[in-house]
């Protein structure tokens, strides 16, 4: 919650401002789409550690917080990067290692988790997941939950519906509200004041941004409010409800960001052969996100003919003909 | 008889299973092949979408992940997750959703496995999760899974249960408090399976040709009832027409 | 649920088809806005009577179906049209009378209603009203809602926070989904399979249609299927909730149409003074609804002189300088 | 001293309560008025929002309705009543929400009836119902109510409590398991009046010029402290030259 008039800064101050170690943190975007990618390498280059991550179905940036070993635990319901890592696979490597604390829902529940936070309610009610591991199986034991103050005391509850038969639904799952110390997300425009204007899928992004204390907006173009206001009825995030915005083109880069570029699918091949060992995953580390000063600095080292491969086609907003073996 | 590979073969048997005027649910992959495929081919009037809230995308290009730009271009509505999963929960368009599914445990009554291996607190694999998949599971009139036919993932009893099927069968699915709904079909490399109307047991209804029941049950760790089943109908040369030429001209799903 | 290529009709056929005495009805739109007005008229003209009838904050459609005697009972939070009609005039007029039965909710109760139906649970929760009447006055006694099962046993529920202190939230209350036979909206474009666009705000529409087993769509244009999908970020609700597509110009009149038309302060006037005793209504019952074929014929009697001064500014959307008074 | 109508005095007085960055919920009439001349002389960085989902409208013209077409144009995002009422239920966001409200009765403890006068089931009047007024009342920081001050409005006891103030006083609210906030002021056409930061009784803080708190208590329905009140100051011709010139020069409020 902020009323400011220019909210905008550069990457580092408000990850400095926003983003501590052991946060509570949420991250929008979807698996290899519209991820804060700069943020994240920001995150990352700043050796943030033991961040508490919520994420519904991310995705290289949580693979990437996870790979550096920002993220202690994690609370998700799909940890995948479409066919680049099916798993993805410094998360894979994390988990069976036991370096990192998993607590498993639905994408649904997750997304529902965050819609309670945005709507100042506790819980919200789903028939997912009865009868299934996700209500038997709780990742935070219920002594973990007791001695943090910062999580719910069950993971989920399952209830009789109290109207009795009302909408034929005999059970309900509660799940609880997320309300996470900040929240990051890409979008394609906002103003200085903080409007957002995401194009495409906007996934659970304004939920993630609602439920969170205060929140980072990395926007493709920064644009004049008058410019967002001609066609509100397409904004979606209100100003008071954004802390910061930073201008980063490709700021979602490697991942896509429709009617801007494509995932790069040369970069995410690259990433799963590093990430696949520990030495390689160093040298990844090294040479791809300590190495570098910043976003422009990483994009910098792909390079102007590498981006150009995966600039968006105006007609479709993706990169038509784009090789994605 | 055409030349056709299985991946085709798999294909078409489960796009035959979609009606017209479903709406079909699917993720990337041979279940997206699937559903392109039962709306160019026998379901003309289907509805594609996807869990990130695209509904009906033109999909000039396969998409390589739900939330891949491909899916967003030439929609009918660009919504949200919680759009798309309030479609299946809805009690009016939920019934008529098929869900197509993937993951890497089925037991005899189609909960499947897409969690962890071994212990879920020490596992000797962790998966990506559930994703959208118990949503899908719990909420949709039918379900159609894609799996390979081998014993590690035909078995006995799941290391986790992500995605309720018909739970220990019978009307257990009902008693847990889950809609009416749930797994109606699995595809394998090898064949094609059902559920019994009362025990709700996994039953072989067709093998592929040239693969015997025999060779079927040999790769799976649990026995069902083979009695009922036939040889699955090869593709018809327009099937893999339509398959290859419009579906996935680049390949890049059937290889 | 419907996935008929074309849907498209007559108001007349799609009135018969989903519209029944009896029948439990929402309609869209707020106080003087979108309220579907050719629908309500329609409906007027059948004598469809004893309907049960779903509303958050309408308006002129409410108080017009009331005064023609169709409406039972009513759920509602608010039933006002403006500065024209703080309290709408027949729905006072029916109230005092005791010939309708009110169940009272507030604004945002009956919105998540609409939602809870929309998403397919049998309630959702707030925090809306502790220690209020609304909580323990009940319109519908609970006689009347145990033998009736289209009615939930509980007006509402008062409950404490299952999750303990999660969210500084100790009592909640939670309100039953709605989910009606029929909802009816008027809205900007529409295309023959059912894809919805609205323009400006949507007030709880989208929820409204999800919520029914039908809806009736009428629009002020009826466009290509193409002309909605090269922007359908802008759309709102997927063919396959609708069932029945009427291409009725000035559908929401004498409400407004934002970018197409105003409301008409002339007419909303004149109303107000047919409405304020039973002979005068009963003339305008026979003078400007029964006695008209349709909708047309409404507009032609009301001429296009007076539409002319409700046109909307391209720039605006509403009339500049109408004379409201 | 400049001429100005009591309905001036009233908006200013409300006007003067809105803090700088507060996010202003508003109904049309006077409160809307009040909004805007909050913006407009003390609280440029406010932000006025309607339960229709209309946020920071340019007003070009006064609305007659919240769901009147000029609230839509010029907004920064125009969304619906499930994000407004949203915005104000959510904890960030809630807190900093001022809420202007009216009704047809009011109690000592600035509980609101805008429901029904009588029997609620055989009232002698009815009125419009809450609308989003009890969700104002249950889930903001702060709430100004405007009233004509009469006996029959200001009473010991509502016909029907409609929108929660402070409920029975003390810390009634809070048990009751509302969130904090609550009624801080009361402008009628006489006085200003708050609320006892223990007791949560209303008193009066300010009696309009030329108004004795005599006047003030002859006409309501219960007592009140009078002892912590001052004289309101009048409208500066700034203040004056602002409402009837930006706010509402056609005088569609003002009259």
């Amino acid at each position: 919650m902020n009323i400011s008039k220019d909210k905008t800064t550069s990457l580092s101050e408000a990850v400095d401002k926003f983003v501590h170690s052991g946060c509570h943190m949420s991250i929008g975007g979807f698996t290899i789409n519209r991820n804060p990618m700069a943020a994240v390498y920001e995150i990352i280059r700043k050796k943030i550690s033991n961040i508490h991550l919520y994420a519904h179905s991310n995705g290289h940036g949580v693979d990437e917080l996870i790979g550096a070993g920002c993220v202690s635990r994690l609370e998700i319901a799909y940890a995948g990067s479409g066919r680049f890592a099916p798993t993805c696979i410094r998360f894979k490597k994390a988990v069976q290692a036991g370096t990192l604390v998993v607590e498993d829902y639905s994408n649904y529940q997750m997304t529902l988790r965050f819609m309670a936070g945005a709507m100042g309610v506790p819980f919200l009610p789903t028939r997912s997941s009865l009868g299934t591991d996700i209500v038997e199986k709780w990742g935070f034991s219920e002594q973990m939950r007791s001695e943090d103050q910062r999580l719910p005391d069950q993971k989920l509850l399952v209830i009789d519906n109290p109207f009795g038969s009302w909408g034929d639904t005999p059970k309900l799952v509660l799940v609880p509200a997320i309300n996470c110390d900040v929240t990051l997300i890409h979008v394609q425009k906002a103003d200085r004041e903080g409007t957002v204007r995401m194009e495409g899928l906007t996934f659970s992004d304004v939920e993630q941004a609602k439920c969170a204390k205060h929140v980072i907006v990395t926007c493709e173009e920064l644009v004049e409010p008058e410019f967002l206001k001609a066609f509100s009825d397409q904004n979606q995030i209100p100003s008071f409800c954004v802390d910061a915005v930073v201008h980063i083109p490709h700021g979602a880069y490697p991942t896509a960001c429709y009617r801007y570029y494509d995932y790069d699918p040369a970069y995410l091949n690259q990433y799963r052969k590093y990430a696949e060992d520990e030495k390689p995953y160093e040298t990844y580390l090294k040479d791809f996100v300590y190495g570098m000063k910043d976003h422009r600095g990483l994009l910098d080292k792909v390079g102007r003919a590498q981006l150009d491969t995966i600039k968006a086609d105006p007609r479709t907003g993706y990169a038509v003909g784009l090789d994605r073996r | 008889m055409p030349d056709y590979t299985l991946k085709e073969l798999m294909t078409l048997a489960a796009a035959r299973e979609i009606k017209d005027g479903d709406i079909v649910f699917c993720g990337t992959g041979i279940s997206l092949l699937a559903a392109m495929a039962a709306k160019n081919i026998f379901a003309p009037n289907s509805v594609i979408f996807f869990e990130t809230g695209a509904i009906d995308s033109l999909l000039e290009e396969v998409p390589l992940a739900v939330a891949d730009p491909r899916v967003m271009f030439w929609t009918s509505v660009n919504g949200n997750l919680a759009d798309s999963f309030a479609t299946m929960q809805n009690r009016m368009t939920g019934p008529s959703v098929v869900g197509i599914m993937g993951a890497a445990q089925i037991d005899k009554f189609g909960n499947l496995n897409s969690t962890t291996i071994g212990d879920y607190f020490k596992p000797r694999t962790r998966f990506s999760g559930s994703g959208g998949a118990c949503d899908v599971a719990s909420f949709v009139g039918k379900t159609i899974t894609f799996m390979q036919h081998e014993k590690r993932k035909f078995v006995p009893k799941l290391d986790y249960l992500t995605s309720p099927g018909w739970l220990d069968g019978g009307d257990s699915r009902k008693k847990a408090g889950l809609p009416d709904g749930g797994p109606v079909s699995v595809v394998t490399n090898m064949a094609t399976m059902g559920f019994d109307e009362t025990t709700k047991e996994m039953y072989l209804t067709g093998f592929f040709p040239g693969i015997t029941p025999k060779n079927i049950l040999d790769n799976m760790g649990f026995d069902m009832d083979v009695s009922r089943a036939k040889e699955v109908a090869p593709p018809t040369d327009f099937e893999l027409k339509i398959l290859r030429e419009k579906c996935d001209p680049q390949r890049l799903i059937l290889g």
